[in-house]
């Protein structure tokens, strides 16, 4: 099973990359470009084959170690 | 938050006011204050922005010298070092953001700092930074160490300015509330220092840098208040540093600084544009209307509350001369930043602010500054402890021990053991001016002046086991042993800044803790003509009534007028002579060896009196130590500090990769010869011809001087004590922090 | 020799390569700014250290499409001799003027220290005054160190002595320890360590100094 | 319009933090994560409404800036 997990940094906290990644893109020519974020993923591949057991495993990974709570949200999709 | 909000009772208590504080802002205005006023006089009137608790105290300190140009008051102190040249520095405490997220918090202490002494003139040159920790085993240490030293490597490296140096200490009163003091130290030219009084009527106000965004809001409120077991619930917004624009941001404005564009600059830091606003009118004497519309905005919809309160970073406030806006306007955009005119300086005294066409505050600005509360709180004396004797039972044979499994102790002991994987993530080499840092484990880091044979040397120190147990031997210990360790560079120490960093100031004992730490700074100002000339006070470090142990830390600035003239812990020859300067009795109260070998101090009634500093004999030792480093007689030098002669001793052999032996010591246990911590004493290393001059001159002054061993060879060894591998020891002293961080 | 050293915002190292540049050439350096669109008429032009845009979204990909590097590349295909140091040499593998990627260090942690090189191509017009010295000490300060290439580029490299130093104590993850680059022509070098930072005894050693020696030497 | 960037280090380019991910996961006491990978995305605001033409315009930005195709797989997704 794999799972994984998209991190962005939560509303209204400063996105210097983002910021940054937009401005280039606008010097470079491609204008239609009015604002970018960078976020992570992360993927897991992991054992087992329950579903459910894996999601509430992995959200314990995100609040314990994958995911910076205090500035960033996550949200976790399992795969097969 | 919007104009409309009732004030209640709840809101004031809120927002940190007292019910007569209240009182007096209504009696001051005349009338109730709307919100956006009553959050301007609560951030002004906050610990952090008007020292309520601190004030008087800080008062009565020695300030001026013959080298002082700006002492506090300012940004950052200023001193004279020769030849037109100024160092402007300060350092200042980001506990509380970096115990809530390490990475970001230390990064904008960072970034805090350096703006503190940018927006004075000066081109930033090098960073410092004293960190304390909880215990290791505590479970949050881990993690705060990596993200705090990260973040200080994160900021510091990107902006391009070296960080040559700190410490480290590690202590479970820590656990809940570590400290990360950061220092900056800039450069300027004398006639170039920009100072924050907004002189004169209807010149433009100019806000720079980034746009605001709803960061930190009550930042400020929440740097001055105590943690409890919700803090974590309520964690505000953190503020996200971006050196990038930091960088662009110390560009821009020297560029403008080379032009005579700027009538008055100041950084925006806590309390952001409330604070920078209302300090350049106040100094200025001078009133401030501002249209908050022009106030470049990251989010959508913010409230003239949230403007004034955020603590977005990377933003600078400037007064500029009329007609000189397109000098301005030109430069920031030319480093893509924002650039905008907010307002402009009136002759009425009140800070006015308009938003949507709605004059949405009018309060006059004097009593904002003058009328903030200035408290005397109730303060209690510090025990005295008693004086720890001598006792058979120390000895590590008589413990069931040896000495060199005591000496491994101490080696791998966190405050002791090698901070290696700490500054290897410091940039320590960039602007090419680095003579000395952290790397060679030396007392201080030596900065050259770029292009000239002159340097300036840079230490902080505090010794929190010492102000635990004495507050006023504490404090003029740390004062002290940050002149010493400049002294070891063959620096002329100049003046210091401090970051003080106590517990809830409304506990008379911790009061009292914080105005004996004063008084022993002072003293020994005042005896080593070392003035302060910034600083910064951190209160309420406190979790559950757990206070830290007091930390006034210090950081210190030495000149050294010719590098051809300095020292460093490295440099000595093999065969070379060790002496020993200054006098040894063995004190072994407050000791690490009392710490960590004996287990005292762990708690209160195991605590007793730390080493007593005797600023007479610490000025005339210094002070021999120094004219024997300009007159080329020394080839290496080490003060004495945790651990006594003998980790000196090591530390000198680890970094010149040789053995030492050390003789006997004089009348008293070995363990006290070795492991006693009395101050004001250094360990020189000098060739054959330079020890009988050096002793025999040294006894001529009244000053004592011993031969205590020598240095060369693969063992480091104590006549009837330890005898390791210099590698093998070198290695236990290397191990501890990287294993601890792998674990 | 005329020389420039390109400055983009958040460049750090760029004084720092000027003052390397002018100590041995003894002649003042021409700075460029990264908005320039054609460089001046130099024999040698070097890309410094910093964080060009803070390193965002990838270590000196932003820098690499500024409108100086189109010229520099252009320019360097004609031989023109270009040195990035740190992260110039982003700058340089991000602009395709030399092959593969540099990634986060394999320690996930900056590494600031002096750092031993083996000079493994000594004839090339950045090494050649270093005669029959094969090691160096120079200062390392870099997150996204770690080299990597495919395995057919690096053998090529290697055949065609592209690989001008390797780290003694591999710091951050390099494929082949490799330290420094050329591309295939040898007109063009990236490096991670700083030789900018050897040039004083006082600070860093003076291993650096015959790295410009040498370009100065080919070049007359 | 919208479009997510997801940003992949290929297969075979050593993924030194997703390696110290997997590690430090195991070490906390997941012992069900046999490996992780990290990956960016980079969320993009664009002006305009035809899916097409942005999707090949975000083609080019990835060439041009966005990804480095020496190390890095890329795949576009359009939302709205
Ligand atoms: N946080 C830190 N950042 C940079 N250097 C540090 C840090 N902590 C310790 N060091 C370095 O480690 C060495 C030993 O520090 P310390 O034990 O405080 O020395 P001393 O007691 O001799 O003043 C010094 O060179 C110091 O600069
Ligand atoms: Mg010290």
């Amino acid at each position: 099973m794999k799972a994984i997990i998209h991190i962005n940094l939560k509303p209204g906290v400063l996105d210097p990359q983002g910021r940054t990644i937009a401005r280039s893109l606008t010097h470079l020519g491609f204008d239609g470009v009015t604002a970018a974020r960078q976020g992570k993923t992360i993927e897991l591949d992991l054992k087992g084959e329950d579903k459910d057991a894996a999601e509430t495993q992995v959200k314990d990974m995100c609040e314990k170690l994958l995911a910076n709570t205090v500035i960033e949200n996550y949200r976790i999709e399992i795969v097969e | 938050m919007n104009a409309k909000t009732n004030i209640t009772p709840k809101i004031v208590a809120e927002h940190g006011l007292s019910q007569s504080e209240y009182e007096l802002i209504c009696e001051r205005l005349g009338r109730q204050p709307n919100i956006n006023e009553l959050g301007i006089f609560s951030v002004m009137w906050s610990e952090h922005c008007s020292y309520k608790s601190s004030r008087r105290h800080l008062g009565k300190l020695l300030t001026k010298g013959k080298r002082v140009i700006q002492g506090p008051g300012e940004n950052a102190g200023v001193i004279d070092i020769d030849d037109g040249d100024v160092i402007i520095f300060k350092m200042e405490s980001h506990n509380h953001p970096s115990y809530i997220e390490p990475y970001q918090g230390a990064a904008t202490g960072v970034g805090g700092i350096m703006r503190d002494v940018f927006t004075m003139g000066a081109r930033p040159i090098a960073n410092m930074n004293a960190l304390r920790f909880g215990d290791p085993a505590h479970p949050k240490t881990k993690t705060l160490v990596a993200g705090v030293v990260q973040g200080i490597g994160g900021y510091g490296n990107c902006v391009g300015v070296p960080t040559v140096g700190g410490e480290t200490n590690f202590d479970a009163g820590y656990n809940g509330n570590i400290l990360v003091n950061a220092m900056c130290v800039g450069l300027a030219r004398a006639d170039k220092v920009f100072y924050s009084a907004a002189k004169g009527v209807g010149n433009p106000v100019f806000y720079v840098g980034s746009k605001t965004g709803r960061d930190g809001i009550h930042g400020a409120t929440m740097a001055s208040a105590e943690f409890d077991d919700d803090s974590d619930a309520k964690r505000p917004t953190v503020q996200v540093g971006d050196p990038f624009t930091e960088k662009l941001l110390i560009e821009a404005c020297l560029e403008l600084m080379a032009t005579d564009a700027i009538i008055a600059i100041q950084d925006m830091g806590a309390a952001g544009l409330t604070s920078s606003a209302i300090e350049m009118a106040d100094k200025g004497g001078v009133g401030i209307h501002m249209n908050l519309d022009k106030v470049p905005q990251r989010e959508p919809d913010m409230t003239p509350y949230e403007m004034m309160l955020s603590e977005s970073q990377e933003r600078m406030l400037m007064v500029l001369k009329p007609g000189k806006e397109h000098i301005a306007i030109e430069i920031f955009e030319k480093w893509d930043l924002d650039v905008a005119e907010v307002g402009k300086t009136t002759d009425t005294g009140r800070l006015v602010l308009t938003h949507k066409k709605k004059k949405v505050c009018d309060i006059p600005i004097a009593p904002l500054a003058d009328d903030a509360p200035n408290l005397d709180r109730p303060y209690t004396s510090p025990i005295k402890r008693e004086i720890l004797k001598h006792d058979p039972m120390f000895d590590p044979n008589e413990r069931g021990s040896s000495y060199n499994a005591v000496l491994k102790t101490l080696l791998s002991c966190p405050d002791i053991a090698s901070k290696r994987w700490i500054w290897e993530q410091y940039d320590r080499t960039v602007m090419g001016d680095t003579v000395d840092s952290s790397q060679s484990g030396g007392d201080a880091a030596i900065v050259r002046i770029h292009g000239t044979n002159k340097a300036i040397a840079i230490t902080t120190d505090c010794t929190p086991r010492y102000c635990s147990a004495d507050p006023y031997e504490g404090g003029k210990q740390a004062v002290a042993e940050t002149w010493r360790n400049l002294t070891c560079t063959g620096a002329q120490p100049i003046a210091i800044t401090d970051c003080l960093n106590f517990g809830n100031p409304e506990r008379p004992e911790i009061m009292g803790q914080f105005v004996y730490a004063l008084k022993g700074m002072d003293e020994a100002c005042r005896a080593l003509e070392y003035p302060i000339v910034s600083g910064n006070v951190s209160l309420y470090n406190e979790t559950n009534g757990q206070a830290i142990p007091p930390t006034p830390a210090i950081g210190g600035i030495g000149l050294i007028s010719d590098l051809q003239r300095h020292a460093e812990i490295s440099g000595a020859k093999d065969g070379d002579t060790l002496i020993l300067i200054g006098e040894t009795k063995g004190w072994m109260g407050a000791s690490l060896y009392a710490q960590a070998i004996l287990g005292l101090n762990r708690e209160d009634s195991t605590v007793y009196a730390p080493p007593p500093v005797d600023l007479h004999l610490e000025k005339i030792n210094g002070d021999y130590v120094r004219r024997l480093i300009l007159d080329r007689r020394i080839r290496a030098v080490h003060d004495l500090s945790d651990g006594g002669l003998a980790l000196a001793a090591l530390e000198m052999a680890f970094t010149n990769d040789m053995g030492v032996t050390l003789n006997n010591g004089p009348d008293m246990p070995l363990y006290a010869w070795l492991f006693g911590e009395d101050q004001g004493r250094y360990l020189l290393c000098v060739d054959e011809y330079s020890v009988n001059p050096v002793v025999s001159t040294a006894q001529t002054l009244g000053i004592s001087a011993k031969v205590v061993g020598k240095i060369g060879g693969d063992r480091v060894s104590a006549h009837g004590g330890f005898d390791l591998s210099l590698r093998g020891a070198h290695m236990v002293y290397e191990s501890w922090l990287p294993e601890y961080m792998a674990s | 020799m005329k020389t420039a050293v390109i400055v983009f915002p958040a460049s750090n190292c760029d004084r720092d390569a000027a003052v390397a540049l002018e100590k041995v050439t003894g002649r003042s350096v021409q700075m460029v700014w990264h908005e320039e669109r054609t460089l001046p008429t130099v024999d040698f032009v070097v890309i410094p250290g910093g964080f060009s845009y803070g390193d965002y979204l990838r270590s000196g990909a932003i820098a690499a499409r500024s409108p100086i590097v189109q010229d520099i590349v252009r320019k360097a295909k004609t031989g023109l001799p270009v040195a990035g140091f740190c992260n110039g040499f982003q700058v340089l593998t991000e602009s395709g003027l030399l092959p593969g990627a540099l990634m986060r260090n394999k320690g996930l942690r900056f590494v600031c220290k002096p750092q031993k090189l083996n000079i493994v191509n000594s004839s090339s017009m950045f090494t050649k005054a270093y005669k029959n010295q094969t090691e160096i000490t120079v200062p390392i300060a870099h997150f996204d160190g770690n080299y990597y290439a495919d395995d057919d580029t690096l053998s090529e490299m290697r055949k065609s002595g592209q690989i001008i130093f390797t780290y003694e104590g591999n710091p951050n993850g390099s494929s082949k320890d490799i330290a420094g680059i050329s591309n295939k022509a040898g007109n063009v070098l990236g490096m991670m360590p700083h030789p900018e930072r050897a040039i004083d005894p006082m600070h860093g050693g003076t291993d650096g100094l015959k790295l410009f020696k040498s370009v100065l030497e080919s070049i007359q």
